[in-house]
């Protein structure tokens, strides 16, 4: 039964996977293409580990699969974070399709602080 | 098995060979890592979780060294000079040198292909040296791990040579990294 | 060198010691697991990385961390020689003998001396990729003034 | 045998001892040099009382306890130390030690404070032992060795503190260190075909290939060691920047005696020359004569003169060497003796010159002949002996080699039928000799004094001394050569031989004339051209310095007739030295090559890939 | 059931294509470093994955590794990408 | 066969990366291609079929191992590359302050 | 004895690893514990050299014995070989870091200097213990890192671009090495080089597996020895480093890493073949002549030493490659012997008189502060010292008698036309004579001709230790020459002759 | 008191990760967790008493069901918009006011936007936190400050302060 659940999961993990790197094809610029890794890729790997409970049990590999989706969900959201505003910075500037811009001001106020 | 790994082959070639066109550092620094990472899937495929560990930290930890370095100096391939136009790469000098670097390859290739036709195929290997260590090593040494075993107990100075080497990889850095060579 | 934005100075400040711990696990569990020493002791020298990636110069006094961790480099590999040294005078006589019990296979506490190598591996690799960062780090900071 | 000790260590230890005190008590330095030398040359002269055999000398492993690790290694080094007192070398020994008691007498007082040349005793002693130890020795292995640090004390004894006399110092380790080398090919092959090192033992026919290799490359040590052409070029420009007293121990004496002593050797103990080779050798020696001859006459500098005579007479030698027969190997010897006295003999007089003016150019002198008188007589004597005149010494071994040369025409053979050739071109040689000499003795001792050259005063005793005896034993050498020195030194190494005709008043009559005639007419050529140049004269003007002509410009005339002054220009341009030759090609041979190397790595990487690859398909083609 | 966890693995080796096409077009750095952290997580699937397949313990410690490996290294490129205006 | 000639190919892709590119990186990149691919080839040598990673555990005591050995070596030589890529790219980035370039034509003072 | 051989590893390297902590509270210690610890290692190699027997001494790390006959420990192997490289590499060493005392307080981090110093001597003397490929290259690895970055260690532009160029070669080569370890392993399952040389000689093995194998391992250690078409970063790294560091790379650095691993593989290891004999020989040959050619129009002093080192290996080469074409071919052994103790006599040779003229190259550097030899001139009268002792060396490397260098070179040439090998012989005279030529150009410009330094430079001699070790080396110079004596030469130089003539030798001992 | 917390987490962790609970494995783990807080932690949060206070866990745990329910939701929305051929996204940075003050709580808050449907923090500046929204609803600040973080404040808030 578990094993059932454990491959659903798999393929569940796995779909979500392909979603992502789908997305991180067809999006047309960076952020977008960072919102399709942080989330689907994201998710689809956790229930791929999580997929590893259900496979062995609350065993020892169990339990280092809930470590490791738990890392790997504060590591991957910190990354998108830092990515996203480290583009910004590099100068790298919303598509086209963008409708509203908020963050530029305050971009060019930091820089005219620096100078 | 085979085909995976051809795949996985391709894969870091086609990196590789990205890697060493891009005209941005940082890009084929990225690609660079790629294929280390791809290096990691080959170890994970070929049961050699050891490797795949310690070359996920050694990819990461160059790729840590090299942006650093990056970012001290520039990103960009060559200098921007002022007629510099992405045209002008392509000079004959540079024609020569691929032209000479494809002659080698097929030779290399060639004399590769004909030298391992009659060895073990792949995935064929004996033991002779190795059946020793893996026989009874467990006893041997204590180790489960049978890798560590022989790294630090068979050939235990061998890893203190690469211990070393590291040592001396950092006197080495702390040296160049100086600011002023003489009093 | 400045530090990074306050979700990652926060995240790191959970982390980084998380990160440490677990390169002791792969350290001390060298001969069950895969990994060992010389994994481990980058992951020990990732999690400084990331403290100093994260929080930048101003926390920390780079220049003196470098001279600590390249001592303790040193040390630690010495140490390193030592245990093969020891077995000179321990037991069998021969250079890099393992001269410890054995023990049962698959046990924390076995194999050996090769924990301990491991352990010491591990310090000294931590303490050397970490010298190697900081080394690029300074030198990018003073090429920055 | 106790006489070798003396003779070749006991220099060679005290001047290695010597060498380690300082340079400040050099006069003492200098006499115990010349103890050790009298003893030397008093244990050379005892070696003729020795009969001819073969030794194996003990070296010292008396000192060492038996079984000890230095007793060991003496005991190997005691199977090479094979020497062979036989006439010649005997000989060639007291030879040596005669010229290196003469010369460090001279040295004395030449040496003391003017020159500045650091260890010039130790240097000499040590030269004296190696010579010595060189001509003695019957192994090949150690006869190379000690003739190899001979070039490197030849290389000691010039100073070098400027830019000529150091491209001189180069030049000639350069030349003799070469010649070394190929040296060791020969004595390679030598080994190789008959598996021995030893001299006395060989007997080799020269009908093989590689064995004329073998003796072609020994030629090339010896000639270049005695100068002869092509690999001369390194005497003049030796003679010119050196002390000299080095020119007149080294080049002049020691290293012609050595040169002509293995020539000897090879071509009369050691191997049996074929025709070509006989042919090949009288070339040489003619060319030898003749280009160096021509090449003194346009000297201004006069020890570069004496230089290149040095080199001219070297030619009579191997042209009687050459022969091969009994009459030219006596001739060649006793030219080589006659040549070290009366060549020496010169360089003394032209450094007690040197060392009274300071100056060292033809034309910056003149008249000298009232303030030195003893200078002058030898001198003249000296220059007269190397002229041919009779009845010096020099006439006489030239007379020998003519003898030589007609005696041969008699034989069947190429280099035979050409001995005619041979004998005209040594007879124009010798004229030219004198010419060139009469320009010597002209620009130095007559003619008119310089007023800077006033008070000018005799040298010292110690320096005029070892001239005169020269000059003295020029005469007497001349004189007693056929019933004194000709069958008491030469015969017992050549054999017993017949002079075909012996002091034939005609045709030395004849000789003698036609060479002192051309002498004059070339001088008159010379003058001619001058006087033609010359302002005329007014009377009541006052003789002015510049009108004055120089000595220098006696033999102007030659440059100036089309052929000549093509190949002097060659000459001058250095294309006849083999020397400067072979130093651009390997420079534009270098030069190529480093312009391969750019710097840039990446031609490195395609260097190392491509000599990969380029393995990879040889070594498959190969198996 | 075997064949299956193998076919999905070869699939999600496979997904990795993706992120090395996203790695050579990117137009821009961020592009290639948003290839190249999708990656590090894909990896981790992979990990997953063989651990299943060959029931070994230890590969997931090798996930964990990478997971905390490649969140250093995705900071270090961040970083990089800020520093940008210092130097041009 | 074909891994074996694929993991070559990665070899000459450094290869080729060292022969044509004029930066100092990119030299470095191309070299650590040529390691990468050393590393794959030994890793391949000891690959057994069937074989599984040489770690003893609860359910693989003993049985069907990969060669441990070259594991062992593979190992070392990653450490080794690692201390020799951070040499030289310190070298890199030090030669950088010197010359203001990382293009290798330039840095070409020593010659001849 | 069990316990002597590990010293040579330990004992530098614990310096090695002492130097960083220690030397940064005690000034001074790095200096003497590094001149005593290579002091005190050269006197023990020369120790063993004497009174050991000749034959071959195994020592199992870890006291692993062998299994069914396969041996799984890595090995020290001691045998004549190795113990006589021990001694040219502790006693340059020793005299290296005496004259490194006044020479590096010029620079900055002392500490660093040492420790580099200390770690590439301990990897050397690693290299030469081991009898295990893979270990091989480990030690190997270490002293070519140690050589990398003392090459640059004054980090001055030429210095660093020497060294970067040095790495990326050298990185080649150690990638090289690595992959014909990988292709030996492949086929032969085993690392031991003994057990290697057994197999390949048990099992019939394809050609062109054996022609890719050699062709690596050639050009990787060609590279480390910088044989010809290999040599470029050479003249550039040897030019570069400090003084007493080029002593080192080019006293030994590039025989032990080089040739003694070359020898050691392709003597004891693979079977002798015609192919590869000829193939070094040519290498050899190319090497010597171009490199000699290339010295002589160079007009940095320290370049053209380099140049020489590249020429001189040629020497070397040559004579073994002939003594190993010679037993390919079945021919004389005396010949053979002659030829490989001519190859080992030059190697010795090169590492003491290059070690001299380097040093007396730092030495002039540092007294005048510049390398070229147009710039300076007339220093034998402010420097007799370095004056008297460069001569003898420059003497001594263009084979004038009575020094070292005339021996070697004459017995080579000896064996080499006693081997038909007429035309190598020619090339080795007529290099020797440019040799000569250009080692005059050098002590003409350099110590003769006017003085062409500025009036207002006082120059005198160089201080206590550095003059030490350059009169010592001056004295070996001279007394290596008694090598030629068989008495001298059954001590030191035979046992190595024996073991590279006995191929099989090696094998049946360690194994055994 | 903040070592004695790090300690304790740590070890925490360290049980976790081994899964073993021998002496042996008990020794290592303080050893390794004593070294680590020797290290870490002086960079470990101030207030550790917050850690003490049991409330703070509960509403945790309710957090976290939440945070995993949007987080699918954010996920299928995504897919939604990978997967539609027409590629819907309407992409803009807004800018946020936030209410939370503690430092971490802004942190933890950020990451949960992260992972919310289409959202990426992109910084936090003072008191506003800009974020890269993949479909922007509306320009109109109240609503999407709503739309954003309104879901998780509330919660964070009383976690964290």
């Amino acid at each position: 039964m578990s094993s059932i659940i454990g491959i659903v999961l798999l393929s569940i993990g796995f779909i979500f996977n392909l979603i992502g790197c789908i997305g991180l094809i067809r999006f047309p610029d960076v952020y977008n293409r960072l919102q399709a890794a942080t989330k689907c890729v994201t998710l689809g790997t956790c229930s791929i580990l999580l997929s590893l409970v259900f496979f062995f049990g609350i065993s020892e590999i169990g339990i280092k699969a809930i470590v490791a989706i738990s890392l790997l969900f504060l590591s991957s959201m910190v990354g998108a974070h830092a990515l996203s505003r480290g583009t910004y910075i590099f100068g790298v500037g919303l598509g086209e399709k963008s409708v509203i811009d908020d963050y530029k001001d305050q971009v060019e106020k930091e820089d005219t602080k620096e100078q | 098995m085979e085909i995976i790994l051809s795949g996985i082959l391709i894969f870091m070639i086609l990196g590789a060979i990205y890697a060493i066109h891009a005209r941005d550092l940082l890009s084929a620094l990225i690609s660079c890592g790629i294929v280390g990472y791809g290096l990691v899937i080959c170890f994970l495929l070929l049961k050699a979780p050891d490797l795949a560990i310690v070359q996920i930290v050694v990819e990461t930890i160059t790729l840590i060294i090299m942006v650093s370095v990056v970012l001290v100096s520039t990103r960009f391939e060559l200098d921007k000079e002022p007629g510099f136009k992405h045209k002008s790469r392509l000079n004959h000098q540079l024609l020569g040198h691929i032209l000479i670097a494809v002659f080698i390859g097929i030779v290399l290739l060639y004399s590769f292909r004909l030298a391992i036709m009659h060895l073990d195929s792949f995935g064929d290997h004996t033991l002779r040296m190795s059946e020793a260590y893996l026989e009874g090593a467990a006893e041997k040494t204590g180790s489960a791990n049978l890798v560590t075993g022989v790294l630090f107990d068979f050939r235990g100075y061998d890893t203190f040579g690469e211990a070393t080497i590291l040592f001396t990889a950092v006197v080495g850095i702390l040296t160049i990294l100086r600011i002023k060579g003489r009093k | 060198m400045k530090g990074m934005s306050i979700i990652v100075k926060k995240v790191t400040q959970l982390v980084s010691g998380l990160m440490f711990l677990y390169g002791i696990y792969i350290i001390t569990h060298g001969h069950l697991t895969p990994g060992g020493g010389f994994a481990g002791g980058a992951i020990l020298a990732g999690s400084f990385i990331l403290l100093v990636l994260a929080f930048g110069s101003d926390l920390l006094k780079l220049k003196k961390r470098e001279e600590g961790s390249s001592v303790v480099e040193s040390l630690a590999i010495f140490a390193f020689l030592i245990l093969g040294v020891m077995a000179l005078f321990i037991g069998t006589h021969v250079f890099f003998k393992n001269y410890l019990p054995a023990g049962t296979v698959g046990n924390l506490i076995s194999a050996g001396v090769i924990p301990l190598y491991n352990i010491f591996v591990g310090i000294e690799v931590g303490a050397a990729l970490f010298t190697i960062f900081l080394a690029l780090a300074i030198f990018k900071e003073e090429v920055l003034e | 045998m106790n006489e070798l000790y003396y003779i070749i260590f006991l220099p060679l230890i005290a001047g290695i001892v010597l060498s380690a005190f300082p340079e400040r008590i050099k006069i003492i330095k200098g006499i115990i040099a010349l103890i050790i030398t009298g003893i030397t040359f008093f244990f050379s002269l005892k070696l003729f009382s020795v009969s001819e055999k073969i030794i194996n000398l003990d070296l010292f492993s008396a000192f060492f306890n038996e079984g000890t690790f230095l007793n060991n290694i003496l005991q190997e080094a005691n199977r090479f130390s094979r020497f062979n007192i036989d006439n010649l070398s005997k000989f060639i020994t007291l030879a040596i030690g005669f010229f290196g008691l003469v010369i460090i007498v001279y040295s004395l007082s030449y040496i003391s404070k003017t020159r500045q040349i650091k260890n010039y005793y130790p240097y000499f002693l040590i030269t004296l032992g190696f010579s010595a130890g060189a001509v003695l020795t019957d192994n090949l292995l150690l006869f190379i060795i000690f003739w190899g640090i001979l070039g490197l004390t030849l290389y000691k004894l010039i100073k070098g503190y400027d830019e000529e006399s150091s491209s001189a110092a180069k030049k000639t380790l350069i030349l003799i260190g070469a010649s070394d080398g190929i040296m060791i090919l020969g004595i390679g092959i030598i080994w190789k075909v008959y598996g021995t090192f030893t001299m006395s033992e060989l007997s080799i026919p020269t009908t093989y290939p590689i064995l004329v290799v073998a003796f072609l490359a020994l030629l090339t040590g010896s000639f270049t060691k005695a100068g002869a052409f092509p690999f001369h070029t390194w005497i003049p420009d030796y003679t010119k920047s050196a002390p000299a007293s080095s020119s007149a121990y080294l080049p002049a004496s020691l290293d012609k005696l050595l040169g002509i002593y293995f020539l000897a050797r090879i071509c009369t103990d050691m191997f049996t020359l074929n025709q070509w080779l006989t042919f090949l050798m009288l070339l040489l020696g003619v060319m030898t004569i003749i280009f160096a001859v021509m090449m003194a006459l346009i000297q201004h500098n006069y020890k570069r003169l004496l230089g290149y005579h040095a080199v001219s007479q070297v030619g009579y030698m191997v042209l009687g060497l050459g022969l091969g027969t009994p009459l030219g190997v006596a001739g060649g010897l006793f030219h080589m003796i006659n040549h070290a006295l009366y060549k020496s003999g010169l360089f003394l007089s032209a450094g007690s010159v040197e060392k009274r003016t300071g100056k060292e150019n033809l034309d910056e002198l003149g008249g000298l002949s009232k303030n030195m008188p003893v200078t002058f007589i030898s001198a003249l004597i000296c220059a007269l002996a190397i002229s041919g005149v009779p009845p010096l010494n020099g006439f006489a071994s030239k007379w020998i080699i003519y003898q030589g040369i007609i005696d041969f025409g008699k034989e069947p053979g190429i280099a035979n039928q050409l001995w005619i050739i041979w004998l005209g071109l040594a007879v124009l040689g010798s004229a030219l000799t004198l010419a060139s000499f009469v320009k010597y003795i002209t620009g130095i001792f007559l003619g008119r004094k310089r007023k800077e050259l006033e008070g000018i005063k005799e040298v010292s005793i110690l320096m005029w001394m070892p001239n005169a005896i020269i000059a003295f034993l020029c005469i007497g050498f001349g004189v007693l050569a056929s019933t004194f020195v000709v069958p008491k030194l030469i015969m017992p190494i050549t054999g017993e031989f017949a002079y075909i005709g012996i002091w034939d008043s005609t045709t030395i009559g004849i000789l003698i004339l036609v060479s002192i005639l051309l002498g004059i007419l070339i001088y008159l050529i010379g003058n001619i051209k001058n006087f033609r140049t010359e302002d005329s004269f007014i009377g009541g003007e006052i003789f002015r310095e510049e009108t004055s002509y120089s000595v220098v410009e006696f033999y102007k005339g030659i440059r100036d007739y089309k052929l000549f002054s093509f190949i002097y220009n060659w000459a001058e341009k250095k294309w006849f030295d083999i020397y400067e030759i072979s130093k651009k090609l390997t420079l534009g041979f270098s030069g190529l090559l480093s312009k391969a190397h750019t710097g840039v790595l990446t031609f490195y990487a395609i260097w190392i890939l491509t000599g990969l690859i380029l393995m990879i398909i040889i070594l498959t083609l190969m198996s | 059931m075997n064949t299956l966890l193998h076919i999905i693995l070869y699939a999600q080796i496979g997904l990795c294509f993706f992120c090395l096409y996203r790695i050579i077009k990117g137009p821009t750095i961020p592009d290639r470093m948003v290839g190249i952290d999708i990656f590090g997580i894909l990896v981790v699937g992979i990990c997953a994955i063989l651990a299943i397949i060959t029931g070994r313990i230890f590969i997931i410690d090798i996930g964990i590794a990478w997971i905390i490996l490649s969140f250093i290294g995705t900071l270090t490129l961040a970083k990089y990408l800020s520093k940008k205006k210092l130097h041009e | 066969m074909t891994l074996y000639i694929l993991c070559f190919t990665l070899f000459l892709v450094g290869i080729y990366g060292i022969l044509t590119q004029r930066n100092m990186i990119k030299i470095i990149i191309g070299l650590s291609f040529m390691e990468f691919s050393v590393f794959l080839f030994l890793a391949l040598i000891g690959y057994i079929e069937g074989g599984a990673a040489p770690i003893l555990s609860k359910n693989f005591e003993s049985g069907n191992f990969v060669d441990p050995l070259p594991q062992a070596m593979v190992l070392t030589a990653i450490v080794i590359a690692l201390a020799a890529n951070s040499m030289l790219l310190s070298m890199a980035v030090k030669l950088y302050r010197k010359y203001g370039t990382f293009d290798i034509r330039k840095i070409s003072q020593l010659k001849g | 004895m069990s316990t002597l051989v590990t010293l040579f590893v330990i004992l530098p390297l614990a310096t090695a690893f002492l130097i960083p902590v220690i030397g940064r509270v005690i000034n001074g210690f790095q200096r003497t514990i590094t001149a005593l610890i290579f002091l005190f290692l050269s006197i023990l190699s020369v120790y063993i050299l004497i009174n050991v027997n000749p034959h071959i001494y195994t020592y199992k790390i870890g006291g692993w014995e062998p299994v069914n006959g396969i041996p799984i420990a890595i090995y020290f192997v001691l045998d004549g070989l190795s113990t006589f490289m021990l001694v040219v590499i502790n006693l340059i060493g020793a005299f290296a870091a005496l004259y490194s005392i006044p020479y590096i307080k010029r620079f900055t981090a002392e500490n660093n200097y040492y420790a580099l110093l200390c770690l590439m001597v301990g990897g050397m003397n690693g290299v030469v213990l081991t009898g295990d490929l893979f270990n091989l290259y480990v030690f190997l690895e270490i002293a070519v890192i140690a050589s990398y970055a003392l090459v640059a260690f004054g980090v001055e532009r030429e210095e660093l671009e020497a060294s970067f160029k040095y790495q990326i070669l050298g990185g080649i080569a150690s990638i090289l090495i690595l992959f014909g370890i990988g292709m030996l392993y492949w086929n032969t399952k085993s690392l031991n080089i003994a057990d290697v040389s057994d197999i390949l000689k048990n099992t019939e093995n394809n050609k062109a597996y054996l022609v890719f194998t050699q062709v690596f391992l050639i050009t990787g250690f060609g590279l480390k020895a910088a044989l010809f078409p290999f040599h470029a970063w050479l003249p550039d790294a040897h030019s570069s480093a400090p003084a007493p560091v080029s002593t080192m790379l080019s006293g030994v650095l590039i025989k032990v890493v080089g040739i003694y691993s070359i020898t050691r593989l392709f003597f004891n290891m693979f079977e002798i073949s015609v192919e590869v004999s000829t193939i070094i020989i040519v290498l050899g040959v190319i090497s010597m002549v171009f490199g000699v050619f290339l010295a002589v129009g160079q007009w940095d002093i320290k370049r053209l030493l380099a140049y020489h080192s590249n020429s001189q290996m040629g020497y070397v080469i040559i004579g073994l490659g002939m003594g190993m074409l010679i037993l390919a071919n079945n021919g004389s052994k005396p010949v053979a012997a002659l030829s490989i103790f001519g190859g080992l006599f030059h190697l010795i040779n090169h590492a003491v008189f290059k070690g001299l003229l380097f040093l007396n190259a730092g030495a002039i550097e540092f007294k005048t502060g510049t390398r070229n030899l147009k710039e300076m001139g007339g220093l034998s009268e402010s420097m007799p010292l370095t004056y008297s002792t460069s001569l003898g060396a420059s003497l001594a490397i263009s084979g004038i008698p009575p020094f070292n260098g005339f021996f070697s070179k004459l017995i080579i040439i000896l064996a080499a036309i006693k081997g038909h090998f007429y035309l190598l012989a020619f090339l080795a005279v007529l290099v020797s004579i440019i040799t000569l030529a250009s080692f005059m150009k050098f002590q003409k410009f350099s110590f003769f001709n006017k003085a062409n330094l500025s009036p207002g430079r006082k120059i005198n001699e160089v201080p206590f230790f550095m003059c030490f070790s350059m009169v010592a080396l001056a004295i070996l110079c001279l007394g290596l020459s008694l090598l030629i004596f068989p008495g001298v030469r059954e001590i030191i130089i035979d046992p190595a002759v024996d073991v590279l003539m006995n191929t099989g030798s090696y094998f049946s001992a360690i194994m055994e | 008191m903040k070592y004695l917390t790090y300690f304790v987490i740590i070890f925490l962790f360290w049980l976790v990760l081994t899964f073993e609970l021998s002496t042996a494995n008990l020794i290592v783990g303080c050893a390794a967790a004593f070294v680590t807080t020797l290290l870490f932690g002086k960079y470990f949060v101030n207030n550790v008493k917050k850690f003490y206070q049991p409330h703070r866990y509960f509403w945790l745990f309710i957090y976290l069901f939440i945070f995993i329910w949007e987080c699918l939701k954010a996920n299928f929305d995504v897919a939604y918009r990978v997967l539609h051929p027409a590629l819907p996204i309407k992409p803009g940075i807004v800018k946020i006011k936030l209410d939370i003050t503690s430092k971490f709580g802004r942190a933890i808050l950020a990451n949960s936007i992260t992972m919310t449907p289409g959202t990426i923090t992109v910084d936090i500046i003072d008191d506003y936190i800009y974020i890269h929204w993949i479909y922007v609803h509306s320009t109109d600040p109240e609503i999407y400050t709503r739309k954003i973080s309104g879901r998780f404040e509330k919660y964070i808030k009383r976690i964290f302060e």
